[in-house]
C-alpha cells in the first residue's frame, strides 16, 4: 500500500496533465495552473521541514558541545536575526521594500555574502584552468581551442591581438563563427538528447517503472 | 573611506569569505554560519509572503467570500485548500510512524512535473529544435551560409549518434560518434570561455566594492 | 409680310432660346462645379463604405470563452476613398440591443478574436453557450459606418486541439517504442548497452573508500525533487547506497532541498534494507544544509575539508557550484564521479573530476546500474526515437534544400 | 625541466593572488578600449530603437544579487534607452529578488540628468508589477490575462487602476519583451511560452554562462542576446552612453588574458614533464 498508492497518484496526475495538453475544454485547461500552484505550496511547506532540520542539527551541536558548537549558535542566531524583523517589523507583504529592516539585512549582509561566494568562482576557474585544462587528447584539445578563441575574441584584448588581420579573420569574427555554427550544432545535439532522455524518464515515472523517488517500504 | 555602517559590515563579510582562499579559518566559519542562517531565514520569510499568503490564504478567502455572498461553492478556489492540506501532509514526515503519508504530496509533485515536462521538452527542445535544424544545405550564391548550414546539420546529426546507447561505437558509426564528440567538446569549450567571462565579472564587481565603495580609492 | 413677322419672331425665339440655354448652360456648369466641391467636402465627411459579410463563429481550439469575428474589408480600405483607419468590433446579446465595443484592429485586418475571462466573478466574463451578435464599424477620422449585424454565434469549448496533432503523434510513437522494448526485455532478450566509463568506475570508487576507511560523499545537486536530473540521481543513489551497505562504508548526503532530503532518506533506508543491513542505516548522515546555493556550497566544502571523503559523487542538477565543489574535492584528494544535464557546467566537471556523465548519459546511468530489463527497454526505445529524429533531420535538410514545403509542414506545431 | 616541475607544483594561492591583482589594478585605469558590437547585441538594440514613442515594453527581472554584476548594467542601459525614447516600461520578476534589483536600477537611472528632466511618473510611464511565484506557468497565464495574473503591483496598488496598464490584456498589447535572466526560470521559458505560444517579440540579456545556450533560438525565437558584462558594455557603446560595464572592460580583458596565460603555461609544463614521467614510470 505504502508504495502503490503514491505510484498510482503519480501516474494519474501525469496522464491527466498530458491529456489536458490536447484538450482546451474546461476543466482540463485549469489543471496546469492548479497542479503547479499545488507544487509551489507543497514546496513552501517543505521549507519548514528543512528549517526545523537545520535548527535541530545546530542546537544539537550546541547542547552536546560538539566541535565548532559556537558556529551552530551563530546559525540559529542569524536565522532569527532576519526572520523576526521579516515578520515583525517590515510591513507584512511589503517586506522587501527599500527602507524596511528586512531590506537592510538583505542589502548589507545577504548580498555581500552571496556575491562574494559567487566571486570566489573566479579564483577557482583560474586555478582549474591552470591545473586541469590539459590538451590530453584530441577532444580536450578541441575544447581548449574553442575556449581560447571565445575567451580572447569576446574581450577588447582580442581586437588588439588581431586588428591587423582582415576583418573576417579577426578573433572576434572567429569567436562569432564558432558560436554560430559548430557551437550551435553541438548545443542542439545535447539539447535534443536531453529532451529525449527527459521524455523517456517522465514516461518511466508515469508508468511506475522509475520508483526510487518514492523510497522503500 | 565609507562612513556607512552597512558598508563596513558588508566589507567585513566580503573579506571574511575571501579569507577561505588562504585557508579555512574561524572568521570564514563565522561568515559561513551567518550565511547559512540568514539565507534559511530569508527563504522562510519570502516563501511565506510570496507563496503561502497569496496562493493558499487569498484563494481560500476568495472561496469563502463567494460562499457567503452567493451561497455557491467555488471549486477552483477551494481546491487551493487541498494544496495546503498536501503541504501539511508533507510535514507529517516529522512524525516517524505516519511519515510515509508524506509520499502522497510528493507523488502529486512528481506526477505534475513528469506530465508537464514530457510535453514541454518533447515540443520545445526536441520537435522545435529539429524543425530549426531543417535548413537548406545549399544557399545560392552564399558560400559561407552554405558551409555554416552544412556544419549545423552534420554536427547535430553526429552529436546525436554519440548519444546512442544501444550500439557499439565501431566502424562508420564509431567515426560519426567521434565527430559528434568533437562538436560537443567545441560547445563545452565555448561554454567554458563564457563562464570564465561571467566569473571574472563577478570578481571585478566585488573588488570594485572593496576598493571603491568601501575604501573610496577610485574616483 | 407675314413671313417677315414669322421670321423676326423666330429669330427672337432663337435668341431667347440661346440666352436661356446660355443661362441654363451656365447653370449646369455651375451646378457641375458646385457638385464637385460638394463631393470633395463629402469625401472628408462621408463615412467609408461599411464592412460586409460579418461572420462570428466559435474560436477554434479553446476553452469556450471566445468567438472569432471575420469580415470583408470595407470598399474604402486601401482602395476606393481609402479612408478607413481602423475597425471597431461591437457585440450585443440581441440584434436590436445595445452594442458594446469589444476591440479595435487597424485597417487592413479582417479578423478579431473576442476573448473573455473564464471566471464568473470577472467583469470581463465571457459566457459560453450564449448567442451573441456582432457588427463591425469601419472608422475614419471621427466618422464611421456600421456593417449589418451578424448572425448569432455561440462560444463553446473544444475537446481536442487540432493544432497539436503532430505532438500527439510524437507522444504515441515514443510511448510505443518504449512499451515494445519493455516487453521485449521482459521476455528475456538480452539488450546490448555500450559501456559508460563513469558507471564502470562506481564499484572501484566504493571499494577504494572501504579500503581507506573514509566515507563517501554523495551530492544530489541543487535541483528540487521533481527535476529529472535529481530523479535520475535518486535511482543511482539507490544502487550506490546498496553497495555501501554491503561494504559497510558510511555515506554522507548533505541536501540543499528539504524534499530531496526526505526522499534521499527513504531511498537509502530502502537500499540498506534490501542489502540486509537495516541497522547500519544512519538517518543523521542525510541532512538538510540550506536552500541557498552558496551557503550550501560553503557547507559542503567544509565537510570535504574536514571529513576528507574518499569518493565524491556529484550527480543531479548543478549550477555555478559545480566547479567550487569539484575543485575543493580534488584538493581534498577524493576520486570524483560527476554527471549533470546542465550544459554550462559540464566543462568543469570534465576538467576537474575523474569521470563525467554528459547530459543524457546521466539519465541512462540509472538503467545501466540497475540492469533491470524494463529500464534497459526504455533506453532502447529512446534510441529508436533518436534514430527517428535523425531521419527527420536528414530528410528535412534535403527537403529544405530542394524546396519540398509539404514535408516541412509535417513538423509544424500550433500551440 | 626543473622549472616546469616547480611550475606544476605551484601553490594555488599564488594563482589566486595573481588573479586578484589582474582584476584590481586595471580598475584604477581610465582607459577606454575599442569594443566591437556583435550582431546579437545589435539585434536587440535595433528592435528597441525602432519602436515608436509610447510603445509598451515588458522588462522581466529573473535574477538575484549574485548575478547583478553582469545583469545590472544591462538593466540600467536598457532603462535609459527606453526612457530617452519615451517608451512605457512594465517591470516584473519570476525570481523573488528580481523586482528589488529593478528598483535599484530605477533609482540609478533617475539620477541621470537627461532622464531626471523628463520627470517620469510611476503608473503612467513605468510600473513594477513585482514577483509572482509559479515559474513558466506565470508566463502561460499572462498569455491570456496579464492583469488577472498580477492583480496588484509591487506596492499593493490595484493593477487595473494604473493608467499605464489600461488596455493591456496580454502579449498582443506588449510591443517588446526584454528578459534579464540568470538561470531557471529565464530566457528559455520565455521562448517556450511567450514566443512559441503567444508570439511575443523577445530580446534577452543573459549571464555569460547562459548565453551560448541561447544561440539555437536566434533569430527565429529571439531577436538577440546580450552575453555577460561584455554584452552590457556593447549596449552602452551602441547606445552612445558608456557607463559601468564599459569601465570594467579593461579588468575583464586582462583577467581573460591571465586565464589564457595559465592554460598555456599549465599545458607547456604538462607536455614538458610528460616525456620524463613516462621514462621514470
Amino acid at each position: 500500500m505504502r508504495r502503490e498508492v503514491p505510484l498510482v497518484i503519480t501516474g494519474i496526475v501525469g496522464i491527466s496533465l498530458i491529456i489536458s495538453f490536447f484538450i482546451p475544454h474546461t476543466p482540463f485547461n485549469l489543471l496546469e495552473t492548479l497542479f503547479t500552484d499545488w507544487f509551489l505550496i507543497v514546496a513552501a511547506f517543505a521549507i519548514v521541514l528543512g528549517i526545523l532540520n537545520l535548527l535541530k542539527i545546530s542546537l544539537d551541536k550546541v547542547y552536546k558541545k560538539k566541535k565548532d558548537w559556537f558556529f551552530g549558535l551563530v546559525v540559529v542566531f542569524s536565522f532569527f536575526f532576519i526572520v523576526i524583523p521579516g515578520f515583525g517589523f517590515s510591513g507584512g507583504r511589503g517586506f522587501q521594500n527599500p527602507g524596511t529592516p528586512f531590506f537592510w539585512i538583505y542589502f548589507y549582509i545577504y548580498i555581500p555574502l552571496m556575491s562574494t561566494m559567487f566571486a570566489l568562482l573566479a579564483f577557482f576557474v583560474a586555478s582549474a584552468s591552470y591545473r586541469a585544462f590539459r590538451a590530453r587528447n584530441k577532444e580536450a584539445t578541441m575544447l581548449l581551442l574553442a575556449a581560447f578563441f571565445v575567451m580572447l575574441g569576446r574581450v577588447p584584448i582580442g581586437y588588439y591581438l588581431s586588428f591587423w588581420l582582415p576583418e573576417n579573420y579577426q578573433l572576434a569574427a572567429v569567436a562569432d563563427w564558432i558560436m554560430n555554427f559548430p557551437q550551435t550544432a553541438g548545443q542542439r545535439a545535447i539539447m535534443i538528447g536531453i529532451a529525449l532522455g527527459i521524455v523517456s524518464t517522465c514516461l518511466r515515472m508515469i508508468l511506475g517503472i522509475e520508483r526510487a523517488y518514492i523510497g522503500g517500504e | 573611506m565609507s562612513t556607512n555602517l552597512g558598508v563596513w559590515i558588508a566589507a567585513f563579510l566580503t573579506l571574511g569569505i575571501m579569507s577561505f582562499l588562504y585557508k579555512d579559518n574561524p572568521i570564514y566559519k563565522f561568515c559561513e554560519a551567518v550565511f547559512v542562517g540568514v539565507s534559511a531565514g530569508y527563504w522562510f520569510v519570502t516563501e511565506y509572503f510570496t507563496v503561502f499568503l497569496p496562493k493558499v490564504w487569498d484563494n481560500v478567502e476568495t472561496a469563502i467570500n463567494v460562499l457567503q455572498a452567493e451561497g455557491r461553492m467555488d471549486w477552483f478556489h477551494w481546491s487551493y485548500l487541498l494544496g495546503g492540506i498536501l503541504g501539511v501532509l508533507m510535514l507529517l514526515r516529522l512524525v516517524p510512524k505516519i511519515g510515509w503519508i508524506s509520499r502522497w504530496p510528493l507523488a502529486v509533485i512528481v506526477g505534475t512535473t513528469s506530465g508537464l515536462w514530457l510535453i514541454n521538452y518533447l515540443v520545445s527542445n526536441a520537435m522545435v529544435q529539429v524543425r530549426q535544424t531543417i535548413i537548406p544545405l545549399y544557399v545560392a550564391g552564399n558560400l559561407n551560409a552554405s558551409i555554416g548550414n552544412i556544419i549545423i546539420v552534420v554536427g547535430t546529426f553526429c552529436g546525436l549518434i554519440y548519444f546512442f546507447f544501444s550500439k557499439e561505437h565501431k566502424g562508420v558509426f564509431g567515426g560519426a560518434a567521434k565527430v559528434g564528440i568533437w562538436f560537443i567538446m567545441i560547445t563545452f569549450g565555448a561554454s567554458f570561455g563564457y563562464t570564465v567571462m561571467s566569473r571574472m565579472s563577478l570578481l571585478i564587481a566585488r573588488m570594485d566594492f572593496l576598493v571603491g565603495t568601501w575604501l573610496g580609492l577610485l574616483k | 409680310m407675314k413671313d417677315k413677322y414669322i421670321f423676326r419672331t423666330g429669330v427672337l425665339l432663337i435668341f431667347l432660346f440661346m440666352f436661356t440655354s446660355l443661362f441654363l448652360g451656365m447653370d449646369t456648369c455651375l451646378a457641375q462645379e458646385m457638385g464637385e466641391a460638394e463631393i470633395l467636402e463629402d469625401s472628408l465627411a462621408q463615412p467609408p463604405a461599411p464592412p460586409t459579410n460579418v461572420v462570428a463563429k466559435d474560436a477554434p481550439n479553446d476553452n469556450g470563452h471566445a468567438l472569432l469575428v471575420t469580415w470583408t474589408l470595407s470598399a474604402d480600405d486601401g482602395v476606393g476613398r481609402n479612408n478607413v483607419v481602423s475597425y471597431q468590433i461591437l457585440r450585443s446579446d440581441s440584434p436590436e440591443g445595445e452594442f458594446e465595443v469589444r476591440g479595435l484592429v487597424p485597417a487592413g485586418e479582417n479578423i478579431f478574436s473576442d476573448e473573455g475571462a473564464k471566471e464568473k466573478e470577472d467583469a470581463n466574463y465571457f459566457p459560453p453557450h450564449k448567442d451573441f451578435y456582432y457588427k463591425v464599424r469601419a472608422r475614419s477620422d471621427g466618422i464611421f459606418s456600421d456593417s449589418e449585424v451578424s448572425a448569432p454565434a455561440q462560444a463553446y469549448g473544444q475537446w481536442y486541439h487540432t493544432g497539436k496533432t503532430p505532438v500527439l503523434f510524437a507522444v504515441i510513437i515514443f510511448s510505443t517504442f518504449a512499451l515494445v522494448f519493455i516487453t521485449v526485455a521482459r521476455k528475456g532478450k538480452e539488450l546490448y548497452i555500450r559501456p559508460l566509463a563513469g558507471i564502470e568506475a562506481v564499484d572501484e570508487a566504493i571499494g577504494r573508500a572501504t579500503e581507506m576507511g573514509k566515507p563517501i560523499l554523495y551530492i544530489l545537486g541543487l535541483g528540487s525533487a521533481d527535476m529529472i536530473a535529481t530523479i535520475a540521481s535518486f535511482t543511482i543513489l539507490s544502487r550506490v547506497s546498496k553497495k555501501t551497505a554491503e561494504y559497510q562504508t558510511p555515506i554522507l548526503i548533505p541536501c540543499c532541498d528539504p524534499i530531496v532530503m526526505a526522499v534521499a532518506q527513504e531511498t537509502v533506508r530502502a537500499a540498506y534494507l534490501e542489502a540486509g543491513r537495516p541497522d547500519d542505516y544512519k538517518q543523521e548522515n542525510i541532512y538538510y544544509l540550506t536552500s541557498m546555493q552558496f551557503a550550501y556550497v560553503a557547507g559542503v566544502n567544509g565537510i570535504m575539508i574536514r571529513e576528507k571523503p574518499a569518493t565524491n559523487f556529484y550527480l543531479g542538477k548543478f549550477y555555478a557550484e559545480s566547479l567550487l565543489l569539484a575543485e575543493t574535492g580534488s584538493l581534498a584528494g577524493s576520486i570524483q564521479i560527476s554527471g549533470t544535464d546542465e550544459i554550462a557546467q559540464i566543462p568543469f566537471f570534465v576538467a576537474a573530476t575523474d569521470y563525467t556523465l554528459i547530459g543524457e548519459e546521466l539519465y541512462a546511468a540509472s538503467a545501466y546500474l540497475g540492469r533491470e530489463p524494463v529500464l534497459l527497454g526504455t533506453l532502447k526505445g529512446q534510441d529508436w526515437a533518436k534514430a527517428l529524429v535523425m531521419i527527420f533531420l536528414i530528410l528535412g535538410a534535403l527537403a529544405a534544400t530542394f524546396h519540398f514545403q509539404w514535408f516541412l509542414n509535417l513538423l509544424k506545431v500550433q500551440l | 625541466m626543473k622549472l616546469f616541475d616547480r611550475l606544476l607544483a605551484i601553490d594555488r594561492r599564488i594563482i589566486f593572488l595573481l588573479v586578484a591583482i589582474a582584476v584590481t589594478l586595471p580598475l584604477f585605469s581610465k582607459t577606454i578600449l575599442h569594443i566591437e558590437i556583435s550582431p546579437m547585441v545589435k539585434g536587440v538594440y535595433d528592435a528597441v530603437n525602432n519602436l515608436p514613442p509610447g510603445s509598451k515594453v515588458l522588462v522581466t527581472f529573473d535574477y538575484d544579487p549574485a548575478s547583478a554584476p553582469e545583469l545590472q548594467p544591462m538593466a540600467l542601459s536598457f532603462f535609459r534607452h527606453c526612457f530617452s525614447k519615451d517608451l512605457k516600461v512594465i517591470i516584473m520578476g519570476l525570481w523573488p529578488q528580481g523586482p528589488i534589483q529593478a528598483n535599484i536600477a530605477l533609482e540609478d537611472v533617475f539620477r541621470i540628468p537627461e532622464i531626471k528632466a523628463k520627470n517620469l511618473k510611476y503608473g503612467e510611464d513605468y510600473v513594477n508589477l513585482g514577483y509572482m511565484a509559479g515559474n513558466e506557468v506565470v508566463i502561460q497565464r499572462m498569455g491570456s490575462d496579464i492583469q488577472a495574473t498580477f492583480p496588484v503591483d509591487y506596492s499593493g496598488n490595484k493593477t487595473s487602476e494604473l493608467p499605464l496598464m489600461k488596455g493591456i490584456k496580454n502579449f498582443d498589447n506588449i510591443d517588446f519583451v526584454y528578459n534579464l535572466s540568470a538561470g531557471y526560470p529565464g530566457t528559455m521559458e520565455w521562448v517556450q511560452f511567450a514566443v512559441d505560444r503567444f508570439h511575443a517579440k523577445l530580446g534577452a540579456g543573459n549571464t555569460a554562462v547562459q548565453a551560448p545556450g541561447m544561440y539555437p533560438y536566434i533569430p527565429r525565437q529571439l531577436v538577440g542576446v546580450l552575453g555577460g558584462m561584455k554584452g552590457g558594455a556593447e549596449y552602452e557603446i551602441i547606445d552612445k552612453h558608456p557607463a559601468r560595464a564599459v569601465s570594467y572592460m579593461l579588468s575583464q580583458g586582462v583577467s581573460h588574458a591571465v586565464v589564457v596565460f595559465f592554460i598555456i603555461i599549465g599545458n607547456l609544463a604538462f607536455f614538458a614533464t610528460r616525456g620524463k614521467r613516462k621514462t621514470s614510470e
